[in-house]
């Protein structure tokens, strides 16, 4: 695909970067509290010098901008996205916090963003493709109902039903914390196993909504002249999906997978929340109850720049599958 | 010419008009999966308009008269909540505020997203370019973290969540302004692409020569041919808008005084209502939001079937 | 080309195969070589720092790793700590603590006299400071209000400490005994302040002196401790303790009921009730050294001060809306019966302390209505009284979004509404609510715009802390919330904090108590309980601190860890094992008729069986539909 | 105007015959076809008893207006209908197979390899994702079972063929003007060497001097490879350049079919003069079709007698009661119209 293609995507994306940096500064300026406050809670016997004190470490005495913003700046590029306030991680720096907590996120939504677009894609194709079938019916309905399920409340579901009431899997967190494992194929086995409810909870949660999306936009694509043409050609119906509608039906499910990928978050908080699961989604709920405005802030940004980056790779992706976005 | 097999351009920018005018209404209830679709809302509409009617005024902690948590009895058809509050008061007036929400969300995102994605697409250039930033920015927001975060700050403008507009809390509305500023932006883009694409057929560039208007190509042409994904994505935001009020609510973001669906699943939860079994706390609400979204789509795929020109060219 | 590939693939679907039997069998027998107490709780562990301590949570993280210089028994009586006697002048102002010998720190150091100097000489340094407290703040008031002035070590190993005036609290201070040898590194700004470059957070391995030590800890999610080596008394039966937070209370009992924990902290009221007749499972309720109260803004529409209505000024007007409250409603409603209705400031929890108000405010809405009339708030024409300004009298209630008391807001609501004062209820974000409470006096900007919210504090084993919050001069620190301000409990405070002799300083409590009661500007709603609950077929051997009132762990000290047995159930606590019981809950509440609600199957399947249900009906629904759908198509 | 014969023609083809063939069979006999489409309303019949006969190396040109059954009965040949169109009756014998009763499977092995298609507007027709040479290899690789390498020569020299450099090789459909992807498309319904090519508007929406440049190039791949071409288009003036014979369809049925030259001079059908009678110029205009005055029947209804009685400028009474016959006049002109009725034995 051409350099200019490449360069005005990145590009595109350096400057969505930056204005999530600057939209951060202004939203978390304009959150009810005042850090101070939030910071000293209620805490007994603080004279006004020591709020100044607080203020100034904090500098939150100097005007918004251009100092605060100009700080904000230069420590957000540095990587140093300040202190947490509590939330159980209070005076760690955010970075670490986030850190700490991104890798069972991607865990967990990475695999499960994978096997939903496997699955959906093909279940979706299929019964695009055998439009009024049996498995179109069967698997439309299923996805339909899927994809109109909460994630939390087909958590809840799992959990009730396989950890709760059969007792097959763990009902929270990544690991069994202070159990010593006979080798790594165990602890693998371990978080294996802890994994299996959320990751299922995540993979249903999302296959409706992609087999959905594909199987319209395959539908789309089968009226398509050239789809026509295939036919005429004589190739199988099989041949005429795989290398006629399928390569050309997958380009707006690409996109709308990059798009979604905003909202999936969403699923990511309350999922990881019934499960109790260590990662982004359970400490942006737990930063929220404890005002911890740092941290909130960092998810934002992690979070947003997670999807920018998303979006960048769905949009090479697409240049690499069409050919007519590529000049 | 060709009709049948691959609508020509005039069956084209036509036929949906046609059919749009001459009761698709009819046709979508001929389509028992529009029919389904239909009744399911009709039914929550139903419940939404007048709850007082059918179960009585919302019960709060001072008028409930239920045990504890007692499961369901012929007193109490859905058991009552931890405040001996009758869930089935309690759901049936979720219903309203939920769907409330919902069409108020959805209405904002889509008509944005129609415009916008129609006029950016059509009138193209650097106005386009523009939007379309702007259109891409919103899209890789956090939506629900940025909702979180409005939230709080929009709540903190207008103050005491407790005043109302028609009948439903500010700190609702606030709920309802968040999943529009954080979803018109998809809406947009998906219909701007069609409406690009549109934009090159024959027949737009036919109407073109022929002389019409912009507007009234916008109107006539790429509109209808646009309504199909119009609908599907409204389909889509209003699930959409659900799921985050649910979510919202679900994070404690919610109005306990307007319990929503999502406020009952909540405060089941925090209850330990699934813990103690109290199926019937969370199943009603739950049922309600999957019944609810699940019918919006049949609808929107039913409308998608008769809206849509090239399936019902080859239905 | 091609037979590598078919080769890969081949590994990966082995891989696969080998994988999946070990999810079960990991489920199954877990290798639990060690035994591991697992305590949830629903506070965030936030941090091993103990001055930045907030939480219950956080005070046990340093009250298992450290000694505090005299520790508490399981009776909440003064037992040996970091010293194993102490003594006090006859004066009460000079105080011996004898260092128990040949102690050390879990990383082998001598733990001396030294590292207690070392500790209290830095809260002296502190509170000369212009900062004047750190970190929270929480723990340093301990010794001030302790009145002390200097601490030595003499040759004999013994602490001495000297205090400005007789008191008895230093054996009350709730400070642990840092080591010295780790601690002097960091300066007062590193150890105080989480912004502070280099700042201290104690992180694993902790060196501490106490049974336990953390070893690791993954903030916001679990802190792991294992023994202490060189713990100098009995070392506990746990090989381990885990302590592990939870954002949903309902994962947390979950969680216990399976048997991934032993013990839970902070379950919810009607967890609580179920769980009581759960085989395996022990509760335990006790009171709360805290309270929950209502908040009057009794400075409204003073200079500086906003506030809806004058009237939050009257004390006659506020006292007469205490009649309207039913505290015993809201404990049997919205506690579901645990706790006790409110009355003073210093909860029954202190048993030594706690006294009933002389004319306590009883239930009757005549009463509060007739001491309206008197009161001069005549009901306007809708029923509404009017305030002095001739305006109809509608009070915002709020409360933090941290917890839910839109129940009681309900009540109150419903019951103001019978007396004709209107109230308008919404919860407020608590950073928000923080915002909002203070008036002039904390800082400019500030202008307690506020009507009376709802909130609790919590306090120590002497009831000094929570008595020392509404002296006047906690008004500026934005602590004594109503604004209560008078001279006579400013000086009850001090001489109570210098009293020697209990039963004197029991009656400057007493009246401290009655004269803030009366005040009526807290109208406090009801103490409520600590709820925990534990399994017995792990350890055995719970016991409750104090035995009659309180709840085994999260207390003082760390006496209850040292009475746990194990009980020689299989070790491991795999859900498998856990099946039987599982989620083996008693109906909402023990009346409840043999409903789905009897045994655990009966749950579950009942459970399994709506949603199946549910999925059915929509799924079955919508298919058939579809179904017919197609068929009419094939027609069209 | 051919310029081979039959046997000539059979005799250059690169592929054996279907195995069913009968070698002295005419080329393609079409015996009163009917295909209809299913809708709410009943079933449209689009295409109503439809009869003519293609020999090896002829141009028969299909002419008519819009929604007259004309790209229906191409596409019918090759059973190429959407889902709700059905053949309800006749017999489509390509050398001699009848192809209706065939199955889908069975129907595959015609396609492309013995009738392929040109369809319209290129730009829609090709797949826009996959090289242009690419797609004209498919069918000879998938078809004809030909390695890689050889489709992909063999796909560079087609596009030789119809006049699209080499460089152009690796291009994609959006890359190529709108003539280059005509061309190109032409090249792929030659990929197999087709019995029968059928070109459905090949020339719609091309501007008119591409128009002539590809009408060019169908009339020397006629003359130099003997094609045998169906040509479906509104356009009578490339009917008039291009083919031997014309049939012109209204409303589901032939109205008049004969030699090229014989049908334009002496239009017998009222439809057919009305159809030359909108012509003004050589040049095709769209819009002058509708010059004619009233509207096609209602298909799914059609009225009793003839199908353009309601149009017909010279209307009899028997005209709505009794369907014209088709009669074959001594110039071999066929016509349906009581205007000519079958005078004894006619022919």
């Amino acid at each position: 695909m051409s350099l200019r293609y490449l360069a005005r995507r990145l590009m595109t994306a350096a400057i969505t970067v930056f204005l999530i940096v600057v939209l951060n500064f202004v939203l978390f300026r304009m959150m009810p509290g005042s850090p101070e406050r939030i910071l000293l809670g209620r805490t007994p016997n603080v004279s006004g010098e020591v709020i100044q004190a607080t203020r100034e470490r904090w500098g939150l005495d100097k005007p918004l901008f251009p100092d605060q913003f100009v700080a904000y700046l230069a420590s957000t590029v540095q990587g140093d996205l300040g202190f947490s306030f509590g939330g159980g991680s209070r005076g760690r720096p955010v970075t670490d916090v986030l850190l700490q907590r991104l890798g069972p996120t991607l865990l967990l939504f990475g695999l499960g963003e994978v096997l939903a677009i496997i699955l959906g894609l093909a279940l979706g194709a299929y019964s695009g493709w055998r439009r009024g079938g049996i498995l179109d019916h069967v698997g439309n309905g299923l996805s339909l109902v899927l994809y109109s399920t909460p994630y939390f409340l087909l958590g809840m579901g799992l959990l009730i039903v396989f950890a709760t009431g059969l007792g097959w899997f763990p009902t929270f967190g990544i690991s069994t914390v202070g159990q010593s494992y006979a080798g790594p194929l165990d602890q693998l086995g371990d978080m294996a196993w802890h994994l299996a409810l959320p990751l299922a909870t995540v993979a249903l949660g999302l296959v409706g909504q992609y087999s959905i999306l594909m199987r319209s936009s395959i539908v789309e694509t089968l009226s398509e002249d050239y789809v026509t043409t295939a036919r005429a050609k004589g190739l199988t119906e099989g041949r005429v999906l795989r290398s006629h509608a399928l390569p050309n039906a997958l380009l707006p499910t690409v996109t709308l997978i990059a798009i979604n990928l905003g909202y999936v978050v969403a699923g990511a908080i309350t999922v990881e929340v019934v499960f109790n699961w260590p990662g982004l989604g359970t400490l942006t709920v737990n930063a929220l109850s404890s005002r911890d405005y740092p941290v909130l802030q960092g998810v934002f940004l992690l979070l947003s720049v997670g999807v920018v980056l998303a979006n960048l790779i769905a949009d090479l992706m697409y240049g690499f599958l069409d050919p007519r976005v590529r000049t | 010419m060709t009709a049948p097999t691959l609508p020509g351009p005039a069956a084209l920018s036509l036929q949906p008009v046609s059919r749009q005018r001459f009761g698709f209404l009819r046709e979508l209830l001929r389509r028992p999966s529009g029919l389904f679709g239909v009744i399911i809302l009709a039914i929550f509409t139903l419940l939404a308009l007048v709850p007082d009617l059918l179960v009585g005024p919302l019960q709060t902690a001072v008028t409930a008269t239920g045990p504890r948590l007692g499961p369901p009895s012929i007193e109490f058809p859905l058991g009552t909540d931890e405040l001996g509050r009758s869930i089935l008061n309690l759901t049936v007036h979720a219903t309203r505020i939920s769907m409330v929400i919902g069409l108020l969300a959805t209405f904002i995102t889509v008509a944005i997203g129609a415009v916008l994605g129609i006029v950016s697409g059509y009138v193209g250039g650097r106005f386009d370019a523009l939007l379309m930033r702007i259109a891409d920015f919103f899209l890789v927001l956090p939506t629900f973290v940025l909702a979180i975060i409005l939230t709080a700050i929009i709540r903190d403008a207008i103050g005491t969540g407790s005043r109302e507009i028609g009948g439903i809390r500010l700190s609702l509305l606030v709920i309802v302004v968040v999943i529009g500023i954080t979803s018109w932006s998809s809406a947009a883009r998906i219909i701007r692409s069609q409406t690009l694409s549109l934009k090159e057929r024959a027949f737009v560039d036919r109407a073109r020569v022929i002389g019409a208007s912009s507007s009234h190509i916008m109107r006539r042409h790429i509109l209808p041919n646009v309504v199909n994904l119009i609908v599907a994505n409204a389909v889509l935001t209003f699930a959409g808008a659900i799921l985050t009020e649910t979510t919202l609510s679900f994070v404690g973001l919610g109005d306990p005084f307007q319990p929503s669906w999502g406020q009952l699943l909540e405060a089941a939860r925090s209850t330990g209502a699934p813990g103690l079994g109290a199926w019937w706390y969370f199943v009603p609400a739950g049922a309600s939001v999957v019944l609810v979204v699940f019918a919006f789509t049949l609808l929107g795929n039913a409308l998608d079937d008769i809206l849509n020109p090239k399936l019902a060219g080859r239905r | 080309m091609r037979s590598p590939l078919a080769r890969r693939v081949r590994t990966f679907l082995a891989a696969v195969v080998l994988l999946a039997p070990t999810l079960v069998m990991t489920g199954g027998v877990q290798a639990q070589d060690q035994l591991v107490l697992r305590v949830g709780t629903d506070q965030k562990l936030e941090t091993l720092n103990p001055w930045q301590s907030i939480t219950y949570a956080d005070y046990e993280m340093f009250t298992i790793q450290y000694e505090l210089l005299v520790s508490f028994d399981i009776n909440l009586d003064p037992a040996p700590g970091f010293a194993d006697s102490w003594s006090s002048s006859a004066d009460a102002m000079t105080h011996t603590f004898h260092i128990r010998e040949g102690m050390q720190w879990s990383d082998g150091e001598p733990a001396t006299c030294e590292d207690a100097r070392y500790t209290y000489q830095f809260v002296l340094d502190v509170l000369a400071s212009d900062d004047g407290y750190v970190g929270s703040g929480y723990l340093e008031p301990y010794l001030s209000s302790a009145g002390l002035e200097s601490v030595t070590c003499d040759d004999a190993g013994n602490l001495i400490a000297t205090t400005s005036y007789p008191t008895t609290l230093l054996t009350q201070a709730y400070i642990p005994i840092l080591p010295e040898h780790i601690w002097s590194q960091y300066s007062q700004q590193q150890i105080s302040d989480p912004a502070a470059d280099g700042f201290f957070a104690n992180e694993p391995v902790v060196v501490g002196s106490g049974p336990y030590h953390a070893v690791e800890w993954s903030p916001g999610e679990f802190i792991r401790m294992e023994r202490n080596p060189n713990y100098w008394g009995t070392p506990g039966v746990p090989d381990q303790i885990v302590y592990q937070t939870f954002e949903s209370e309902d994962t947390m009992d979950q969680a216990l009921r399976t048997g991934e924990l032993d013990y839970v902290r902070g379950t919810g009221a009607n967890q609580f009730d179920a769980m009581q007749s759960e085989p395996n499972i022990r509760t335990a309720e006790g009171y709360a050294n805290g309270y929950t109260y209502l908040s009057f803004n009794t400075r409204a529409k003073e200079q500086g001060y906003r506030g809806s209505t004058s009237a939050l000024r009257d004390e006659a007007f506020r006292d007469a809306l205490g009649y309207a409250i039913d505290r015993q409603t809201l404990v049997d409603r919205v506690l579901n019966g645990h706790g006790v209705a409110g009355t003073t400031h210093v909860p029954p929890y202190h048993v030594n302390w706690h006294v009933e108000p002389d004319h306590p405010r009883t239930f009757d809405i005549d009463e509060a209505n007739r001491r309206l009339d008197a009161a001069g708030y005549p009901r306007g024409d809708d029923g509404r009284r009017i305030d002095a300004d001739g305006k109809p009298i509608v009070l915002r209630l709020t409360w933090p979004d941290s917890e839910d008391h839109a129940a009681d807001a309900q009540f109150i609501q419903g019951w103001f509404d019978q007396i004709g004062i209107g109230v308008d209820a919404f919860v407020t974000e608590e950073g928000a609510l923080l915002e909002l409470l203070p008036g002039p006096e904390y800082d400019t900007g500030y202008h307690a715009d506020w009507d009376f919210y709802m909130w609790g504090w919590g306090g120590d084993p002497d009831p000094n802390s929570l008595l020392g919050l509404f002296t006047t001069d906690q008004i500026p620190a934005a602590i004594n919330d109503c604004f209560y301000s008078d001279s006579r409990y400013d000086t009850l405070n001090t001489l109570q904090q210098q009293a020697t002799d209990v039963a004197q300083r029991k009656e400057y409590i007493d009246e401290m108590q009655q004269l803030f009661y009366d005040a009526a500007c807290y109208h406090v709603l009801y103490y409520d309980s600590e709820l925990h609950a534990m399994r017995t077929d792990k350890f055995t051997g719970w016991t409750n601190q104090p035995p009659e009132s309180g709840v085994p762990l999260f207390g003082f000290g760390y006496p209850a860890y040292m009475l746990l047995t194990d009980a020689n159930a299989t070790p491991t606590a795999g859900p498998p094992e856990a099946t039987p019981t599982a989620g083996a809950t008693q109906g909402p509440q023990p009346t409840a008729t043999p409903t789905p609600t009897d045994t655990g199957g009966g749950i579950d399947s009942s459970v399994l069986l709506i949603g199946a249900i549910v999925v059915i009906i929509v799924v079955g629904g919508g298919f058939l539909l579809l179904q017919r759908r197609g068929r009419v198509e094939e027609e069209e | 105007m051919t310029t081979l014969s039959a046997a000539e023609i059979r005799g250059r083809r690169q592929w054996p015959l279907p195995k069913l063939a009968d070698p002295t069979a005419p080329l393609l006999e079409v015996r009163d076809l009917k295909t209809h489409f299913r809708l709410e309303r009943g079933w449209v019949r689009a295409v109503d008893g439809v009869s003519f006969s293609l020999a090896d190396g002829e141009a028969l040109g299909l002419a008519g207006e819009s929604g007259c059954g004309k790209t229906t009965t191409a596409l019918s040949l090759v059973r190429l209908l959407p889902s709700n169109g059905r053949i309800r009756g006749g017999s489509v014998e390509l050398f001699g197979i009848d192809l209706v009763p065939k199955s889908e499977r069975a129907m595959l092995r015609y396609r492309w390899r013995e009738i392929s298609i040109v369809f319209q507007g290129a730009m829609n027709a090709l797949n826009p994702v996959t090289r242009v040479a690419d797609q004209i290899a498919e069918p000879i690789r998938q078809r004809l079972g030909q390695s890689d390498k050889t489709s992909k020569r063999r796909a560079a020299e087609l596009l030789d063929l119809v006049g699209i450099p080499r460089k152009r090789l690796g291009a994609y459909p959006h890359e190529l003007s709108g003539g280059m992807r005509q061309r190109a498309m032409i090249a792929m319904a030659l990929a197999c060497d087709p019995a029968i090519v059928i070109g459905d508007e090949p020339t719609t929406a091309l501007d008119v001097m591409v128009q002539a440049q590809i009408l060019l190039l169908l009339e020397q791949l006629r003359r130099d490879l003997g094609l045998s071409l169906i040509l479906i288009t509104h356009d009578l003036s490339v009917i008039a350049e291009t083919c031997d014979r014309v049939l012109v369809m209204y409303a589901g049925r032939v109205a008049e079919e004969g030699p090229v030259d014989r049908v334009f001079r002496e239009p017998r059908h009222p439809y057919t003069q009305k159809l030359l009678g909108a012509f003004p110029n050589i040049h095709a205009d769209r819009r002058t079709l509708e010059v004619i005055p009233g509207q096609p029947p209602d298909l799914v209804d059609p009225p009793v007698g003839c199908r353009f009685a309601a149009r017909c400028p010279f209307v009899m009474p028997v005209c709505t009661e009794v369907d014209p016959p088709e009669v074959r006049l001594e110039d071999g002109v066929r016509v349906a119209c009581h205007l000519f009725p079958p005078s004894g034995d006619a022919a």
